[in-house]
């Protein structure tokens, strides 16, 4: 029995790029501003629905697809800088901890995310458009066959996403900017001293991570639909491709991924040609591959908890 | 409008999401365990009450219907009325056994904890309340995706339905109290002391003799296992339960709370838990009110929520009551005092209120005089 | 004490404090006086009050029209929140219909929704409809979801608030007696007509291929029973529900397909999850050779019209159901209207919703007065001659619709564009053409 | 007591331990003794492989190869906790306070409670008498070492010196037999540093302990203690009284190399 379609291999690649493109703002901003940022999810929606609602409402301009990937950058790049300035920065500076952090970006997600609903309906009914599982209306218009792979956003956000993952190693390695952020990642105290702006490098990073997420977000709606919960549905995959590159190497999270995307097909189809697994298992596959992963190899930073061995390991080796 | 009906029906998902936050707060505010799978515990003792109840009630009569089956949920209707005696016993059975089996869950869960930092335990739980809310979809003696129905209500036989849910808020206000107590009681104690000391340092902790990973454990088991009295509360207040109530963003929205009130106090807690509640359901207010906005009102009612969350947060990052270092039980001592006991803080207390209503009477007596 | 404060004298303070006291005994003896004063008049004020305040409400009854306010719970977000928010167009529709057509026969009532958001969370839904019936509503529209129905259905029975589901069809909740109505016809009947429809097609070995959920789980478990009665072969795959994409699931599809050598496909989907099952299949050589079946969840959604899906269900010739009297005006001329209204057809259950409410309303102005128990009375009494958009509304005994009939509906292409079309009906077990 | 007589007077014996990390050989074939009642020192360059050493006989890390034995007891691998409750206590180099507890509960922490169990902390009767106790020897111990302004302050509060202070009164709260104490001195100055050292043989003198000091500031060390042991690159250079270490060829070479 054949165990992998090709169909299978073509969707672990584009599920696992766009994991990955999802998961390194994440990452980076997670690195840089200490906030396990919630609202990503809001980010990612705004990114799709900027697009869709520009190339339905403009179709003459949005039609080109880079167009349309700008403004979703900008979007979401202000977006997340407002949210940084009104609500992170403000929190930071009262030194609040990490997970105050963590819950004061549950809380604007909650609020963006009903925003996103209110904007949406707002603007449904203006333009007379189901905005619901919409598409960008280039989708259509975009023709590029690319390895026989027949479907052309699929090409053009493989194309696009890897070129974009190679330019965020770019900037985040070869610039003097990926420096400073590198800088304040390691040690925001010291960064400060050597002149390295904590606050403007925060924005920068904000700018930079939001615009990336929306960017993810547009890829999606190209690929698949638009609504204002595709991307909470999503975010738990992508927190895991975060902890397995343990939230802080982009290439670890790229790897973490395409292993989220792959437990999610190839092994999914492994498994279901061999012992006829329920499909509906999918989501299982992900986290115990998570699981799996934390338990058996520990991520960079997440080891190393307690210097304690458990009383049946030791008494074999020791005694 | 219904004020009792109102007051009782949030007071009682007040004191269940008191147990969770009060739960949750123990782990993470004392003991600085992230813990993001409380809704794995939540939903483990919810089913563990459904199952066991459901299938109580079915074998004493002799019925041998699927739990999830049309003919149980119709059978249960009829069956939960006739015996007073044995419905409530179950019931307190399926809530005390339901703390067991949901503590062990979580006693178990906490293998991981010697695995992996502190950030990571989070997610780790979270996988695995995902990873058993898959499951339960997938798994049909317990109903696969129809989940339970049906759950036979404590108070059945009561006739009137206020009275109904009056006593059914009765019950899990005394539980929650207890559970109140109970964490009051961790917290003050060296025990408490421990938990927080693993909070501020970990290793430190260990390297003065504490075995972290056994309090951990505890803790675990502890705060486990009151979410999962907290869940079979839930499933006999909803009668019906299926496996998509227990979703991440319940626990999240666990977390707000307990943040919201103040971690690392039990008072805050009960505050989150209180302010949380009462918005989900009064915001409705607005629904009646405003009708026709270009905004749907439900809309405004969750984006108020959100930044009220935000708000309180910068205002008050440490949350409303903030931790009070000197509160625990240990503070008595310090003034070389020896420990209060019950009799002499009431003679204290009668001498104080005595001594105020002297003041006040001599107040008078010397404007008088 | 007297001696030491006679001895310390105070200096100064004297007269603020006395004058304090003075205050403070006026207060107290003014609301003392009040209170006497007032339990004496208070009984005889009251029972004045209350004649006049009947005599008021009946000459406000005379001239004023009387509200009743019907509540609706609606998935407006979470998984199911497109189709909650083409509802709620919908349930006004249906509202100022029954208002106008009130006003235009002079009855002095009119009616009012107030919609609550459930989240299409099953503790959610509770909250809602507690907080309606807190609010003194008696009737409940919605939720959508069977879990979420189920989720009410204790407290709805204790405290008779009547639950009036457009949607609910999983076959665990056809309870009799309880306060639970179910607008909707059970999947029993529709399994068993996609089952026909698609043996007649010619299929014979087909996988069902749907959501893991009650709705899917019950259809299938029907349709299974129904085709294999008939002679033919079922496998049944299901899929996780609420994924964003549904790339991998297709993929799997296809290689089953492929495996066992299917002839078609039946799909029992919702219209999120259809519409991105089938968007996906397209792109797919095994998926576009074989047959295509559907249930009612996908109709109606815009992304089936989109050229490139069209063309697929053109070519692999997409069969469905959806539970409609076909040839029905109402449903036709409600069908106009929405689409004038909003630009866009109906969707999946919108015939019901608006049926719901005005079955609603018309129980409520033959009950008379505002009860649950007497609404729900008069809710069976009205249905059974009740022709709606969705047809016969008749209930059975379990306040579940006990007729449906169905129609089945494809994709075609009129004048260059793509609509849904009805291209014939299933009816007292039989499938009628054109 | 059924230890070999010889061997009573050897309080810690370190055997043949290495300890790799990586490619980098942190301790190699590292073999020490201690003796009850004596101060020993520790000294070498930096990265030499000192507090890897500590952390090793502390139960930090498990040796790759070698056996650490206390008192006669074998104690290898055994967890910090453990090792802690047997009485051989450290000290860390920079304070680990619990910042948010008050300064008497830190030292708290370090005592064993009976109310530390889980179950019988509900019940106050069970443990209240002991806590006072526990309480009282805290009160000693915060009065002689000169802590009595801060102790009801909250950790975080307090000065950084005060901090080094608690660090050291919350080891001696078990009844510590062998203190390990990781470099006292540093950063503080040299007539703070000797007051600190006079403190600490005072301490060991009152309460009979055995004390083994990793210090950088050889000039200071020399004068207290007994014997001294001289790391370089995870292997054992030296040993000796501090006279012989001091004109060891071997140890002047290591340090004028670093």
């Amino acid at each position: 029995m054949n165990l992998i379609d090709l169909g299978v291999v073509i969707n672990t690649l584009w599920i696992g790029l766009i994991y990955s493109l999802m998961a390194i703002p994440l990452t980076i901003s997670y690195k840089v501003t200490r906030v396990l940022n919630f609202a990503h999810t809001s980010l990612v929606t705004v990114g799709a629905y900027v697009a869709v609602i520009l190339s339905l409402v403009y179709p003459d301009f949005f039609s080109n697809v880079f167009v349309a990937l700008i403004a979703a950058f900008f979007a979401g790049a202000i977006v997340a800088i407002l949210n940084h300035k009104f609500v992170y920065r403000k929190l930071m500076d009262k030194e609040a901890s990490p997970v105050i952090l963590m819950i004061a970006s549950l809380g604007s997600w909650i609020f963006l995310k009903y925003l996103i609903y209110s904007v949406i309906s707002i603007v449904s009914k203006v333009i007379k458009k189901d905005l619901y599982f919409a598409v960008p209306a280039f989708r259509y218009t975009l023709n590029l066959n690319f390895l026989g792979i027949s479907n052309p956003s699929l090409t053009y956000s493989l194309i696009l996403g890897i070129s974009l993952i190679v330019l965020t190693f770019v900037v985040f390695y070869r610039t003097s900017f990926g420096k400073a952020m590198r800088a304040v990642s390691d040690n925001p105290q010291l960064a400060q001293i050597s002149g390295i702006s904590d606050e403007s490098v925060m924005t920068l990073t904000w700018f930079l991570c939001g615009g990336l997420a929306a960017i993810s977000g547009v890829f999606w709606a190209m690929f698949s639909y638009a609504s204002p919960e595709f991307a909470d549905s999503l975010i738990l995959q992508v927190f895991a491709a975060c902890v397995i590159g343990g939230i802080s190497s982009i290439a670890l999270t790229i790897l973490g991924g395409f292993v989220i995307a792959g437990a999610e097909n190839i092994l999914m189809s492994i498994l279901y040609n061999l012992i006829g697994l329920d499909l509906s298992f999918r989501p299982f596959l992900s986290f115990l591959t998570l699981l799996i992963v934390i338990l058996v190899r520990p991520p960079a930073g997440a080891a190393g908890g307690l210097p304690y061995r458990l009383k049946f390991k030791r008494e074999r080796k020791w005694t | 409008m219904d004020v009792v009906g109102f007051l009782v029906s949030w007071i009682t998902l007040f004191s269940i999401y008191s147990i969770l936050s009060i739960s949750l707060n123990l782990e993470a505010g004392y003991t600085g365990i992230s813990n993001f799978g409380k809704a794995a515990f939540y939903g483990i003792g919810a089913f563990f009450a459904a199952v066991i109840s459901l299938s109580a009630f079915l074998m004493l009569n002799g019925l041998s219907y699927p739990l999830y089956s049309l003919e149980t949920i119709i059978s249960m209707g009829t069956l939960s009325k006739q015996n007073p005696i044995l419905s409530i016993l179950i019931f307190l059975f399926t809530v005390v056994l339901a703390f067991f089996v949901s503590g062990i869950a979580g006693y178990m869960v906490s293998y991981p904890t010697l695995r992996v930092g502190p950030a990571f335990l989070g997610i780790t739980v979270l996988s695995f309340g995902e990873l058993l809310r898959i499951f339960l979809r997938n798994f049909q003696p317990t109903g696969g995706t129809y989940g339970l129905a049906g759950i036979p209500h404590p108070f059945a036989f009561i006739q009137d339905p206020a009275v109904k849910d009056f006593m059914f808020m009765l019950v899990t206000l005394v539980i929650l109290a207890i559970m109140y107590i109970f964490s009051e009681k961790f917290v003050n104690s060296p025990y408490g002391r421990i938990m927080k000391s693993i909070r501020e340092d970990e290793i430190a902790s260990l390297c003065l003799g504490k075995d972290v990973p056994k309090i951990k454990a505890q803790v675990l088991f502890i705060g486990s296992g009151m979410a999962g009295v907290a869940g079979a509360l839930l499933a006999y207040y909803m009668g019906s339960i299926n496996p998509d109530i227990f979703v991440p963003s319940l626990t999240f929205e666990v977390w707000a709370m307990v943040i919201l009130g103040g971690l690392a106090n039990n008072k805050g807690a009960l505050l989150g838990a209180g302010i949380i509640t009462f918005l989900n359901r009064a915001s409705v207010i607005l629904n009646f009110t405003f009708q026709n906005l270009p905004i749907d009102v439900n809309y405004i009612r969750w984006m108020i929520v959100g930044l009220l969350i935000v708000a309180s947060l910068l205002f008050k990052p440490e949350g409303l009551i903030p931790e009070d270092p000197k509160s625990s039980f240990i503070w008595n001592f310090v003034e070389e005092k020896e420990p209060i006991s019950l009799k002499k803080r009431m003679e204290e207390t009668s001498k104080k209120v005595k001594f105020y209503i002297k003041k006040v009477f001599d107040w008078f007596a010397m404007g008088g005089g | 004490m007297s001696e030491e404060t006679k001895v310390t004298k105070p200096s100064s303070g004297v007269l603020p404090r006395l004058l304090a006291a003075f205050v403070i005994g006026l207060i107290l003896g003014g609301l003392g006086t009040f209170l006497v004063q007032s339990s004496q008049y208070s009984a005889q004020l009251s029972d004045l009050q209350n004649r006049v305040n009947t005599l008021q409400a009946a000459v406000n009854a005379l001239n004023t029209t009387k509200i009743y306010t019907i509540g609706v719970s609606f998935p407006l977000t979470g998984e199911l929140s497109d189709v909650g928010n083409q509802w709620k167009t919908v349930a006004q529709m249906a509202l100022n219909d029954l208002n106008s057509e009130l006003a235009n026969e002079n009855v002095k009532v009119q009616f009012k929704l107030v919609i609550v958001d459930d989240k299409t969370q099953a503790q959610d839904a509770l909250t809602a409809v507690q907080s309606l019936a807190q609010q003194g509503i008696k009737v409940v529209v919605g939720p959508a979801a069977s879990s979420q129905v189920k989720a009410v259905k204790a407290y709805a029975d204790a405290n008779q608030i009547l639950i009036v589901s457009p949607s609910s069809t999983s076959p665990t909740l056809a309870i009799p007696n309880d306060f639970i109505i179910r607008t909707v016809g059970s999947d029993a009947v529709q399994a068993e007509a996609l089952a026909k429809l698609a043996f007649e097609q010619g299929a014979r070995n087909v996988v069902v291929f749907y959501r893991d959920d009650e709705y899917g789980q019950a259809f299938a478990q029907f349709f299974n029973n129904v085709f294999s009665s008939l002679g033919g072969k079922a496998t049944l795959t299901k899929y996780a529900t609420g994924l964003p994409d549904y790339a991998s699931e297709v993929a799997q599809l296809s290689s089953q397909v492929k495996a066992i050598g299917a002839d078609a496909v039946v799909m029992i989907s919702f219209d999120t999850d259809g519409a991105n099952i089938l968007g996906h299949a397209k792109d797919d050589p095994t998926l576009s050779s074989v047959r295509w079946f559907s249930s009612e969840g996908v109709h109606g959604t815009t992304q089936l019209l989109s050229p490139e899906i069209a063309t697929f269900i053109r070519k692999v010739n997409l069969l469905g159901t959806r539970p409609v009297f076909k040839e029905n005006p109402v449903y036709i001329d409600f069908a106009a209207r929405y689409k004038s209204l909003t630009g866009r057809d109906p969707p999946v259950f919108a015939a019901n919703v608006y049926d719901s409410i005005i079955l609603v309303g018309k129980a409520i102005l033959l009950a008379g007065k505002y009860d649950g128990a007497a609404i729900r009375a008069a809710m069976f009494k009205v249905a059974s001659n009740y022709y709606g958009a969705s047809g016969w509304c008749i209930l059975n005994s379990a306040g579940d619709r006990m007729y449906q009939d169905y129609a089945i509906w494809t994709v075609s292409s009129v004048n260059g564009t793509y609509e849904y079309q009805d291209i014939g009906s299933y009816s007292g077990g039989t499938i009628t053409w054109g | 007591m059924q230890w070999a007589v010889a061997k009573v007077r050897d309080i810690l014996r370190v055997e043949n331990i290495s300890k790799r990390f990586g490619g980098v050989v942190a301790l190699d074939n590292v073999t020490l003794s201690i003796r009850e009642g004596s101060v020993t020192g520790l000294i070498g360059p930096n990265g030499s492989g000192k507090t890897t050493l500590f952390n090793v006989v502390s139960g930090f890390y498990p040796p790759d190869s070698g056996e650490v034995y206390f008192m006669g007891n074998r104690i290898t691998g055994l967890n910090p906790n453990e090792i802690y409750n047997l009485g051989l206590v450290r000290t860390f180099q920079n304070p680990r306070l619990f910042p948010k507890l008050t300064v008497l509960e830190n030292l708290l922490v370090a005592a064993e409670s009976k109310g530390e169990n889980m179950t019988r902390s509900i019940i106050k009767r069970n443990w209240v008498s002991n806590e006072i106790e526990l309480i009282k020897k805290a009160q000693e111990i915060t009065k002689s070492i000169g802590l009595e302004e801060v102790k009801r302050s909250i950790a975080s509060d307090v000065s950084g010196a005060h901090m080094k202070l608690i660090e050291t009164a919350r080891s001696l709260m078990n009844n510590p037999k062998l203190l390990l104490v990781d470099e006292p001195a540093a950063g503080i100055s040299y007539s703070a540093a000797k007051s600190l050292f006079n403190y600490l043989l005072e301490l060991k003198n009152r309460y009979g302990l055995t004390l083994f000091i990793i210090e950088h500031r050889i000039d200071i060390l020399m004068n207290y203690v007994d014997y001294i042991y001289v790391l370089h690159l995870g292997k054992l250079l030296s040993e000796g009284t501090p006279e012989e270490v001091l004109n060891d060829k071997k140890v002047i070479e290591a340090y004028i190399g670093d």
